[in-house]
């Protein structure tokens, strides 16, 4: 009991904290197993009776679990990005090419102190965060990544998109009145301003897409672009692409938008008070949002998961693995043997000087190499969900590094400018292309 | 002199006062009709404090903003935040460790700083400085001047949320400190001139750093500004922004780049000569509109007009010793001297008393970051908060030199 | 130096000066009373034979006797800088006419005069100190001022410098006070 | 040039009755002030008290202790370089000390600094996060606008006394687990204005002070290796943040 006790005692706080938590979740863990084995066809039976739901929970989970990753991703392309812009190597000493780099910053967030200012408004500084980050990430579950793989299918998915999206204004606006901060009040005003002015053009500038479409179902408007990639709306819609992409550049607060967390200007803007994971969930929130307006002009514009060309000699792969029956196994169990010596040969050949194990270890790696590169092939071929998912995030990391080239290069505008340029030049030429886009679909059904 | 609560307008106090917000208002009832009017809210303004310690504040100024909503209403600069006593220091060394003191005034052109009181205690002394000393000491010092521009293009566009051009010229400005360190030891507070001369001659290192430098500096200022000349938005946020005319200007006793912007060819190089710049010849850039634009591309002017000097410094450049004999206890006969120098802000003198002792009696150095500084309250007024940043950047003032 | 120049300013301030009008090296030096500075600046900015439009530093100086404010000035008319002492002020309360009608740059360095010599310039309409917080009661140029470890923490207390390199340091000061001849 | 070479303007200097520069009623002879003898100096020095602002912790500031203590004696007595957080018998030790291990590698790998520059050094500072010597290969390099998001304290430059006052706010505001640099001669002794009226000689006065980086300014390369010991500090020191007392609490060994 004494030696408990003191070791106990001696814990660190990380220490405590684990050792209180395993126990918990393998109890946990247990009576799960016992739940499953002892009325495991009824909870199967009742998923099955009401498949969507399940289906909804499952893509809610995935997509919030996604994001995570999404933000480190974009985060290290961010700071590699305007490494290279500014001639410098930026990370390079954290994981290899400093790829853990942005996954280190949160981590570190996670362990801060966080408090909040005397004279804040507890609830309200608290919450704000929790509302800007949902804002983003509840706007992705309508964003189709690959035929079939969308959290929901709304037929208003345009619509709520930005309704949603546009909540995150109210998180911000909450944290700048909470700070009980000057600069934290001015950014906050200054989101509220730039977001709802910015999206009148925005919202404008999908009109005509819409007209077009007939739908305002994400996946509908993906699936209209399908085919060559002559039949993506840009070229049907090429104003409303940069009216859309520089309002929502607006929207996501980039630069050279960023007026509310303008460092030279306001210090870090509604975000001034905030610290450890609360100043994280902006922080990810940012990066998220970069991906979102990513995501979305290509889902629009850019044919979303739609390869720019069809597959042009079309394979049709039919796995059957039940039907080698044992061959299967003695499949697994010797072609990698053969193919690691298939690949070793060459190797060890090669030059006396290499020797057996060196030949045979090169040999592994091509090996596996090369089955990765079959497997992908094949799941390219086989799975159109694969493809899919590949050709829609390589789109949209090209459109994130155009928002870090964006941010490497420009200066910030002044808050009359940005004024101006939404309401004197954005929304009148979002609305010449909604007029324009209805006149010439006038003219062609005539 | 007591400890407890003392009345000041120590932001930590304030905090204590009231939970948490920082009123800048000072706890105490206004000593001048200035202060009174300052520091009265009309209906719908509020009291923003800017520092001592902000991004944007090049150092420790602290600005207190009377805005209305983004409209800067009025501006109030409180400085001392780095105030350092230099000048009674200087009075209580010997006149070599003067020079050392005066050096972290405008650290980003420490040269400048120690020129102006060498110059008057030489005058003190009537000292002949060596020709090829002064040919030394132009070259030196308007290396520095390239430099102090190109940090001054750097923090512009940071001011103005530019993250890269500062980076860029901070390669220029490296590049240059490297070949000055070089030269005289240090980098950045090279305490190189000295009375009757310099404190070494030009070494192979220097000069063939300098030789590859000069080959490729033109075009490298070239693609620095490139990223701003012909950025829209920053173009635009600049033109007239701060325009201040050429009679206020005198009014204020501005000089040098911020003078000049509004259309007054006043440059110490030419208007009072120093040194050997009566030998050299190169032009005084001048521009008329008198806003932030302006005197951003003068500065971008006057690093060519360097790049003119420096060529002909390094051709004209004269054999022979680089420095005067003299003794090493200094003790000028009792006078007065004073010396003004075109430094990258402007001119930057030092009146100088001596008393027949080996240290000076009274050293007063005017520093024209002081002197700009106090003009952002005539340009603000009417502008919006961003702008204040924009504004103070275009002035280019150095806090060690505001503060002394 | 410029000669003419002397020559003119004695025939134009001729009554008005309290001391000759002395030149050295490029400055030419004239002294006035502190009641003439507003008349004697005013012609020198105005008059255009004069034509003092740039005024180049604004310095006060505690003689150890008396205080002064040193103007310095310059002008295309002449290729020296004038130097205008108002002298006399006395060191228990000095006072001394603000120049910022003329120059309103000079409002920050008469506001550093105040703070550094306590010296008063009637006329400012900001006269704080800049330096030093509000509550700072002496004035650190001043004479009677010393560094805080001047003399009585330093080992060769008081000694200049130069002299307290030659000296062991590991003497008494008693002993150093005494060597130096006074 | 600024001197002049015609003779007549130094024949007549410093001689006869109209001396060119007689100091007369400028510069009086040396007997007639008393003020400016440095004899009477020794005998009544003038000592300026600071009275400009205030310390939340009346320890700090001198408040407690003598001034003259060193700061690793005092280290030493507070006893806390030689306790060992590091290794403990038993099996259990595994987990937590390895835990903490890793959150300390995490935390020294993403050091964010204040953007707070005082002086000359804050210029050495910034060349340090830029191009040529970069610190932002080892996480170092967002410089963040707000105290509540950074992580150490660059304290690059001169500390007068009205500025010791926000600094220490500053530093009060930073979130713990937080750190603090003194990078300079002036802030880790006074430096070159040690005698200055104005300056606060050395910040480890008014705050715990983890690495000094002396120099005038220190090269881009001393404050580099300053906060590579910075991270050795934090990787040896396994997270015992609230011990911190005014003074340095580097462990001798590292």
């Amino acid at each position: 009991m004494t030696v408990i006790s003191r070791s106990w005692s001696r814990l660190t706080l990380p220490g405590k904290v684990i050792f209180t938590v395993i126990p918990i979740l393998i109890a946990l863990t247990a009576a799960l197993v016992v739940v499953i084995v002892v009325l495991g066809q009824p909870i199967l039976d009742a998923l099955a009776a009401n498949l969507p739901i399940v289906r909804f929970a499952l893509a809610a989970t995935i997509v919030l679990l996604m994001t995570i990753p999404t933000a480190f991703i974009v985060g290290y392309m961010e700071l590699k990005g305007i490494a290279f812009m500014n001639l410098r190597i930026g990370p390079d000493r954290v994981g290899p090419y400093g790829t853990l780099m942005s996954v280190f910053h949160g981590l570190k967030m996670l362990m801060k102190e966080d408090f909040t200012p005397s004279g804040a408004d507890p609830l309200v500084f608290t919450w704000a965060p929790v509302i800007v980050y949902l804002a983003s990430v509840m706007t992705l579950l309508v964003i189709p990544f690959g035929p079939g793989l969308f959290g929901q299918d709304l037929n208003l998915g345009l619509l709520y998109f930005f309704a949603i999206g546009g909540l995150s204004v109210v998180g911000m606006l909450m944290a700048g009145w909470a700070s009980f901060n000057k600069y934290s009040l001015l950014g906050g005003l200054r989101a509220a301003a730039q977001v709802i002015s910015y999206e009148i053009p925005l919202t404008l500038s999908v009109v005509g897409l819409i007209l077009l479409a007939g739908t305002m179902s994400l996946n509908q408007i993906v699936l209209n672009q399908s085919g060559w990639f002559t039949d993506w709306y840009v070229f049907r819609q090429p104003l409303g692409v940069v009216i859309f992409f520089i309002a929502a550049t607006a929207e996501a607060n980039r630069t050279p938008f960023d007026l509310t967390e303008a460092d030279s200007e306001i210090v870090a803007g509604y975000a001034t008070e905030y610290s450890g994971m609360r100043f994280g969930f902006f922080y990810f929130a940012e990066f998220v949002n970069v991906f979102i307006i990513s995501a979305l002009t290509v889902t629009l514009f850019f044919g979303g998961w739609n390869a720019p060309f069809p597959w042009p000699w079309p394979v049709t792969l039919s796995l059957d693995p039940g039907g080698l029956g044992i061959g299967l196994l003695l499949l697994v169990a010797i072609v990698p043997l053969l193919l690691t010596i298939v690949f070793a040969i060459p190797f060890w050949i090669a030059s006396s000087r290499i020797k057996t194990w060196q030949a045979l270890v090169a040999g592994f790696v091509l090996a596996n190499l090369f089955l990765i590169g079959l497997v992908g092939a094949g799941a390219y071929i086989a799975f159109d969900w694969v493809a899919g998912v590949a050709w829609f995030l390589l789109k949209s990391y090209v459109f994130v590094f155009l928002l870090v080239w964006m941010r490497g290069t420009l200066p910030r505008v002044r808050v009359d400018q940005l004024m101006d340029f939404a309401w004197k030049w954005l929304l009148p030429a979002s609305l010449l292309n909604l007029f324009v886009t209805a006149a010439a679909i006038v003219v062609v059904s005539q | 002199m007591t400890t407890t609560s003392a009345p000041s307008d120590d932001p930590r106090i304030e905090l204590d006062r009231d939970l948490g917000v920082f009123e800048p208002v000072p706890p105490y009832p206004p000593r001048t009709e200035r202060e009174a009017e300052f520091y009265t809210l009309g209906d719908g303004q509020m009291f923003i404090n800017v520092g001592p310690q902000h991004p944007s504040t090049h150092g420790v100024l602290r600005v207190v903003l009377k805005i209305d909503g983004e409209k800067v209403v009025d501006l109030d600069p409180v400085l001392g935040y780095l105030h350092r006593g230099v000048e009674k220091l200087c009075e209580n060394a010997d006149y070599h460790q003067a020079i050392c003191y005066t050096d972290p005034l405008e650290y980003v052109s420490s040269l400048f700083t120690e020129w102006s009181p060498v110059i008057a205690f030489e005058k003190l002394m009537d000292v002949q400085v060596p020709r090829r000393a002064e040919y030394i000491r132009v070259l030196s010092s308007e290396l520095n001047r390239i430099a102090s521009h190109a940090l001054f293009l750097g923090w512009m566009a940071l001011d103005l949320g530019g993250l890269t051009p500062i980076l860029w010229s901070f390669i220029e400005r490296d590049e240059i400190v490297d070949m000055l360190a070089a030269l005289t030891g240090q980098r950045m507070l090279f305490n190189y001139f000295r009375i009757g001369g310099v404190n070494g001659d030009l070494n192979h290192e220097f000069m063939s750093r300098l030789g590859d430098w000069m080959s490729r500096a033109a075009e490298q200022i070239e693609a620095g500004n490139g990223l701003l000349n012909e950025n829209e938005i920053f173009v635009r946020r600049m033109r007239g922004l701060g325009t201040i005319d050429a009679k206020t200007a005198l009014r204020m006793v501005m000089t040098g780049p911020n003078l000049r912007a509004s259309g007054v060819p006043f440059d110490v190089r030419r208007a009072h000569p120093y040194s050997v710049f009566p030998e050299l010849e190169f032009d005084i850039p001048t521009r008329s509109e008198g806003d932030c634009l302006a005197r951003y591309l003068l500065r971008m002017d006057e690093i060519k007009q360097s790049l003119r000097i420096i060529d002909q410094c390094l051709h004209q450049m004269p054999d022979g010793p680089v420095m005067a004999k003299l003794p090493r206890l200094m003790r000028p006969r009792p006078g007065r001297a004073y010396a003004a120098i075109e430094g990258p802000r402007g001119q930057l003198s030092t009146y100088a008393i001596s008393d027949g002792t080996d240290q000076p009696f009274r050293m007063r150095i005017h520093d024209p970051s002081f002197i700009h500084l106090q003009s952002v309250g005539l340009m603000m007024p009417g502008h919006l908060i961003a702008d204040t940043m924009a504004v103070m950047a275009s002035l280019d003032p150095i806090m060690g030199g505001v503060d002394k | 130096m410029d000669r003419r120049f002397k020559v003119r300013l004695e025939a134009r301030f001729g009554e008005q000066l309290t001391g000759p009008i002395r030149q050295r090296h490029d400055e030419t030096e004239m002294r006035i009373g502190p009641g003439d500075v507003v008349a004697i600046l005013t012609a020198l900015h105005d008059e255009p034979e004069l034509g003092f439009e740039f005024l180049s530093d604004l310095a006060g100086v505690d003689t150890g006797k008396v205080m002064q404010v040193v103007y310095h000035l310059w002008s295309e008319t002449t290729t020296d800088w004038l130097r205008v002492v108002a002298d006399g002020l006395s060191r228990d309360d000095p006072r001394a006419p603000s120049v910022t009608f003329l120059w309103k740059g000079a409002e920050w360095m008469e506001r550093e005069a105040y703070d550094m010599f306590g010296i008063t310039f009637e006329g400012n309409r900001d006269l704080r100190r800049i330096y030093m917080p509000p509550d700072y009661q002496s004035f650190p140029l001043r004479k009677d001022f010393y560094l805080a470890d001047d003399a009585a923490r330093s080992p060769g207390g008081g000694v200049r410098p130069m002299e307290r390199s030659h000296v062991p340091s590991n003497a008494p000061s008693k002993a150093l006070v005494r060597q130096i001849p006074t | 040039m600024a001197l002049t070479d015609d003779a007549a303007a130094t024949a007549n200097v410093g001689t006869g009755p109209d001396d060119a520069t007689g100091m007369s009623s400028d510069v009086s002879a040396q007997p007639a002030l008393p003020a400016t003898r440095p004899g009477d100096a020794v005998v009544s020095p003038i000592v300026v008290p600071n009275t400009l602002w205030q310390a939340a912790d009346p320890e700090a500031y001198d408040g407690g202790r003598p001034t003259d203590i060193t700061h690793l004696r005092e280290f030493d007595a507070s006893g806390l370089g030689r306790r060992d957080d590091a290794r403990w018998g038993g099996a259990l030790d595994v987990i937590p000390t390895k835990a903490d291990y890793v959150l300390d590698l995490i935390r020294m790998n993403s050091l964010w600094p204040l953007l707070s520059g005082l002086a000359c050094c804050a210029i050495e500072m910034m060349s340090t996060a830029t191009s040529k010597n970069d610190m932002d290969r080892w996480g170092m390099f967002p410089f963040r606008a707000s105290p509540r998001q950074a992580d150490v304290l660059i304290v690059a430059g001169t500390l007068t006394t009205k500025m010791a006052g926000p600094l220490v706010r500053l530093w009060e505001q930073m979130p713990e687990p937080k750190w603090c640099v003194a990078m300079g001669d002036c802030t880790c002794s006074g430096g070159r204005y040690k005698r200055s009226y104005s300056t606060v000689e050395g910040i480890d006065r008014v705050m715990p002070v983890d690495v000094y980086v002396p120099g005038c300014p220190p090269r881009p390369e001393g404050l580099i290796y300053g906060m590579m010991k910075l991270q050795q500090l934090v990787k040896d020191r396994r997270g015992h943040w609230p011990e911190r007392a005014i003074g340095p609490t580097v462990p001798q060994e590292v």
